[in-house]
């Protein structure tokens, strides 16, 4: 078994080294500027995932959300019934999460509305802004801040963002409808269901520990 | 140059990654193990992706050749996909464990007493 | 060439990663790893996927791994042998303190790794973090920073004489504190007892439990116990960093004795 | 197209409406939107490409689509109806793997095929780790272990073909005509069939398949079996549109034919039993599908049928043991009730191919389009298969008719129908040599079956290690076999 696991690798690793061997020198780009253009953006990768292949992102905001769906099903169950308490009630990091979380929605948001112009995007801002989120959890608390956060009403606006961006989609594959301030409003949305995903799976993982 | 350095590290990333995969008898190093190779797979593409000297894909940002937008926007798509895929792996690792008392491979596969 | 560097960098983390025994340093390694990706990225003109990668692959990746492990990481327990408490049977462990490790990690909903090592070793493997709990034949000497649990099985140590010659011990064990200036000390117990039996030595500074085992298994013939050196217990020590086990731990064996358990599983193995 | 565009955007987004609330009216009224985006893009559109050049994503609506369509929605109406009674996540997250299907099915690019097929299986596993059962967690995880390989695999091979070709279109590959003595391409091409191939859960590849099919919730096997698995063979096929892999194909095909026969033939859980069984039914899927032309079609139409009477079977099985608590056949042997025999009994008669029903129809298209000495090897697929599902004889006595037919009601009724239908549309079909050829393979198998169900051999357990190794190698194997054919 470990001569074949050995041998399945090493194979494997090899063939992939030969037929690498044979992309290089790689042929030049086609030109992109202006198929950018006619989806009003600058950054060619925000006009293909929010452009082009929106399709793509579509499929891909939903295997996100599924898995949501998943570990609310597996953990809702396994959650404890005493409220776990804050990892540390030291005020220097309640303080510094109070100060640090301006400037990360800020700074989420700034990527979110811009991504179809400079580097960014929804997903990068919802995953910043999810981490704040755990920074906050970790310095007040994950219940009490779960308690700010009405989680019935997160599950309502995550679906609503989603069927908003199913919607989006239509306007832009079906209608073909072109514009920066759809890019935008996509990127806003996946950036919304994005940062309501992480902090849901980061709240969960976290309150449905065990004893430790 | 970099091109060639990123794809053969991407190669060698999916290769060490692989070998934890089947080594290892703990789920979640096997998880760890998937992890750097999905990571060397999608650096791969980054590298098919590069041209040398480039710049890029932003309209405005720099002058020369640009990288092939493609593949980047794909990749982003795969990081968030496997992220997910990820997360959803750990939640049952969480309930095996609740349920199991064990993360062992050789354990889990014996037959459960319940039903 | 800076970026042949970072490649080289970023391999050389995930095969540190992907190389440890301990989980925690694996993802941390791999959270490294990750970092060191996204720069690669950078390198080749992809900051999307750059930012991405530190946004998702490295912070979510790493946090979500990081409270997995919170939640059911395994407790690991460096060990030696000492029968009737800890010791192997084929593959398996088995003794007296492995019935309330195991009972312990079914508590924690955790898994318990027994790693045999020396026991020099153990308090460096404690203080670096690659394991939670000291058991077995672990009797902590003066100036090693451990959190111990309440006493479990009492014993002493003893200092044996079999014949005319040096007096040895095991190195690193609390038997060395009270070796006389000199006296050979070696890596294994089970060392010892040969160097005893072959009589290069002529006595030996050791415990009753591992006296009553060498007895048991004829290592040791004609012995006579010298003097009396010191009250001792065989107890569980946790990690200086690991308070919240040691909490825990400290919680689970006070049900263990209220209940009464404790004392059964006592009286199985010590008779 | 934008009429099946916007079918499965309305499809997928009464799925996510339905989470919140009023599940089973977001399902009924997806369904009857996908059917009025069916019925207007009926005849088929040709390919476009969706959301524009240079790098939108092509879709087409050709008979495979159109086929799979119709099956798609029909099992999910039956399985909405059998599963009625369950509430909460479980019918929209049916509604949205239904949903994903139909957008896999008329997809033509590459890496979208791969996003849709993440999306179907995890949804899947979502679905059959439903109850919370730790067995089927344990399953769910493994595949999902698996499935991350796989899709390590397809990237891998994407970068390959895609930095030869510079595209990911199949029309616009195939048009290319790519060469594959080029080691670069062959070893991509290799890797993007084996990722497809864990997907679809060949033999070697996709070893989670019956275990996580078997211990589903009884609606979701159906579905499962006789929907989902199909999109890996679908990508294959696609696959093979693009790249001259039909004899690579037909070697996987004759591979997991005979070795998911080998697993169900002594396997006694009655749910793993048909699940393995799925497994060696993809072989004539891709055994058509590799040679391609007329037994492309004929693959097409064993993939309906398949669909419906695998569905049938299911839910009749799920039914049985639901009543009875119990799973290994011969315990359940004379306990189930008058329709669950009824719906196991006809679907028997269909997948063992004997006329009237659905099976004999799509075997025989099938057989039809292909080589003779490909007819050998149906043939002998299809005695393995009868040998199998004789096992299935003591069940079909009733022991009482309490209990309604539920979905099951509307499958058999549409076995029967495309089966009348196959004999009316293929003139072949109606001579006695094929009949005869159709009772003489089912009684040799039955003989067969006679012969060996005292022999109890110990098949290799794939556990986890072994799948992943197995995957990998199958991996290797494929993009050699690639490579040097």
């Amino acid at each position: 078994m470990r001569w074949l696991a050995g041998a399945a690798v090493v194979a494997l690793v090899g063939l992939l080294a030969l037929g690498t061997w044979g992309l290089f020198p790689r042929p030049p780009v086609p030109s992109w500027e202006e198929a950018t253009a006619a989806f009003g953006a600058r950054n060619a990768v925000a006009a293909i995932v929010l452009g082009a292949r929106l399709w793509d992102t579509l499929l891909e905001v939903l295997v996100y959300a599924m898995a949501l769906v998943g570990v609310r099903m597996v953990l809702r169950p396994l959650s404890r019934v005493q409220p776990v308490p804050p990892v540390s009630e030291t005020p220097l990091l309640t303080r510094a999460a109070d100060i640090l979380l301006g400037p990360i929605v800020v700074f989420a948001i700034y990527i979110a509305s811009s991504g179809h112009l400079g580097p960014g995007g929804g997903f990068p801002a919802g995953a910043i802004l999810g981490s704040g989120l755990l920074l906050l959890a970790l310095a007040k608390g994950a219940e009490r801040l779960a308690q700010e956060l009405h989680e019935p009403s997160l599950e309502r606006v995550e679906y609503g963002a989603i069927a908003a961006l199913l919607a989006l989609g239509g306007l832009i594959l079906v209608l073909s409808w072109r514009g920066s301030w759809l890019l935008v409003g996509a990127n806003v949305l996946i950036g919304l269901e994005v940062a309501i995903g992480a902090w849901v799976v980061l709240h969960h993982f976290a309150s449905s520990r065990g004893e430790v | 140059m970099e091109g060639i350095a990123a794809a053969a590290l991407g190669i060698a990333l999916g290769g060490s990654g692989l070998w934890t995969l089947v080594r290892r008898r703990n789920v979640i190093w096997k998880l760890l193990g998937l992890n750097v190779a999905a990571g060397g797979a999608i650096l791969f593409l980054v590298a098919v992706a590069h041209r040398p000297g480039a710049r890029p894909a932003i309209e405005g940002l720099g002058s020369g050749p640009a990288a092939d937008p493609l593949p980047q926007a794909l990749v982003l798509t795969a990081i968030v996909i496997h992220f997910a895929t990820l997360a959803l792996a750990l939640v049952y690792v969480i309930f095996l464990t609740e349920h199991r008392h064990t993360q062992d491979v050789h354990k889990l596969e014996r037959e459960p007493e319940e039903p | 060439m800076a970026t042949v560097l970072l490649c080289a960098l970023t391999l050389a983390l995930a095969v540190f990663a992907l190389t440890r025994r301990r989980l925690l340093w694996g993802v941390i390694g791999v959270g490294a790893h990750s970092l060191a990706l996204a720069g690669v990225y950078l390198f080749l003109a992809a900051p999307d996927v750059a930012l991405t990668e530190a946004a998702v692959g490295f912070a979510l990746v790493t946090f979500i791994y990081l409270l997995a492990l919170r939640r059911t990481g395994r407790l690991v327990v460096a060990a030696t042998e000492v029968y009737p408490l800890l010791y192997q049977e084929g593959d398996a462990v088995a003794g007296l303190e492995w019935e309330i490790l195991e009972r312990f990690g079914r508590w924690l909903h955790r898994d318990i790794e027994v790693l045999w090592v020396a026991r020099a070793d153990i308090p460096r493997l404690l203080a670096a973090g690659e394991a939670d709990l000291a058991a077995g034949g672990f009797l902590p000497r003066e100036g090693e920073r451990v959190l111990l649990s309440r006493p479990l099985v009492p014993t002493r140590m003893i200092a044996v004489r079999t014949g005319p010659g040096p007096c040895g011990a095991v190195a690193g064990d609390r038997g060395q504190d009270h070796l006389p200036p000199g006296g050979p000390t070696y890596e294994d117990p089970e060392e010892l007892a040969s160097a005893l039996a072959r009589g290069e030595l002529g006595g030996a500074v050791v415990d009753l439990l591992r006296l009553r085992e060498w007895q048991l298994r004829d290592r040791v013939g004609e012995a006579e116990t010298a003097a009396v050196e010191e009250d001792l217990a065989f107890r569980f020590a946790v990690a200086p960093g690991e308070e919240e086990v040691h909490q825990a731990l400290e919680g689970f064996l006070g049900e263990l004795e209220a209940s009464g358990d404790l004392a059964r599983v006592r009286e199985r193995y010590l008779g | 197209m934008n009429v099946a565009l916007t079918g499965v955007l309305t499809y997928l987004a009464l799925g996510v409406v339905g989470l919140l609330g009023r599940g089973r009216l977001c399902a009924a009224l997806a369904i009857l939107a996908g059917l009025a985006a069916l019925a207007a893009w009926a005849p088929g559109f040709p390919e476009r490409v969706m959301g524009g050049l240079p790098w939108g994503v092509p879709v087409a609506g050709d008979t495979l689509a159109l086929a799979f369509w119709a099956l798609i929605l029909f099992v999910h109406a039956a399985v909405l109806w059998h599963e009625r009674h369950r509430t909460g996540a479980f019918h929209p997250l049916l509604t949205l793997l239904m949903g994903t299907c139909l957008g896999t099915v008329f997809s033509r690019d590459l890496f979208n095929l791969y996003v849709a097929l993440e999306l179907a299986s995890l949804l899947s596993f979502l679905l059959a780790g439903y109850e919370g059962k730790a067995r089927a967690v344990w399953a769910s995880l493994q595949y999902l272990v698996l499935a991350t390989v796989g899709m390590t695999l397809y990237l891998f091979g994407l970068g390959l073909v895609y930095g030869k070709l510079g595209t990911l279109s199949i029309s616009e590959i195939a048009v290319r005509s790519p060469d594959l003595s080029d080691p670069a391409l062959a070893v991509g091409v290799g890797l993007l069939l084996a990722g497809a191939a864990v997907k679809g859960g060949l033999f070697l590849f996709g070893l989670w398949l019956p275990p996580a099919h078997g211990y589903a919730p009884t609606g979701v096997s159906a579905v499962l079996s006789g929907v989902v698995v199909k999109m890996g063979a679908v990508a294959l096929a696609r696959l093979s549109e693009a790249f001259p892999v039909g004899p690579v194909l037909v070697a996987l095909g004759i591979l997991t034919g005979f070795g998911g026969l080998l697993y169900a033939l002594w396997e006694q859980d009655i749910k793993v039993f048909l699940a393995f069984h799925t497994v060696s039914q993809l072989g004539y899927l891709l055994i058509g599908f590799g040679l391609g032309g007329p037994a492309a079609l004929g693959a097409i139409l064993y993939a309906v049928a398949h669909g419906l009477f695998k569905g049938l079977l299911f839910l009749a099985a799920g039914t049985g043991i639901e009543g009875m608590g119990v799973r290994s056949i011969p315990a359940l042997a004379g306990h189930l009730s008058l329709p669950v025999v009824l719906g196991l009994g006809v679907g028997t008669w269909a997948i063992v191919g004997l006329p009237p029903l659905a099976g004999f129809a799509a075997k025989g298209a099938l057989a039809a389009g292909v080589p003779s000495a490909a007819k050998w090897v149906l043939f002998a697929l299809g005695v393995g298969t009868a040998a199998s599902f004789s096992k299935l004889i003591p069940l079909l006595r009733p022991a009482g008719r309490q209990g309604g037919l539920g979905g099951m009601g509307l499958l058999m009724g549409a076995v029967v129908g495309f089966g009348l239908w196959g004999l009316a549309e293929f003139s072949g079909l109606m001579t006695p040599g094929a009949w005869g050829e159709a009772f003489l393979g089912a009684g040799a198998g039955y003989v067969l079956y006679l012969a060996v169900r005292r022999f109890h051999p110990r098949l290799p357990r794939f556990t986890l290690d072994r799948a992943a190794v197995a995957t990998l190698l199958g991996a290797v194997g494929l993009a050699l076999g690639v490579l040097l054919a």
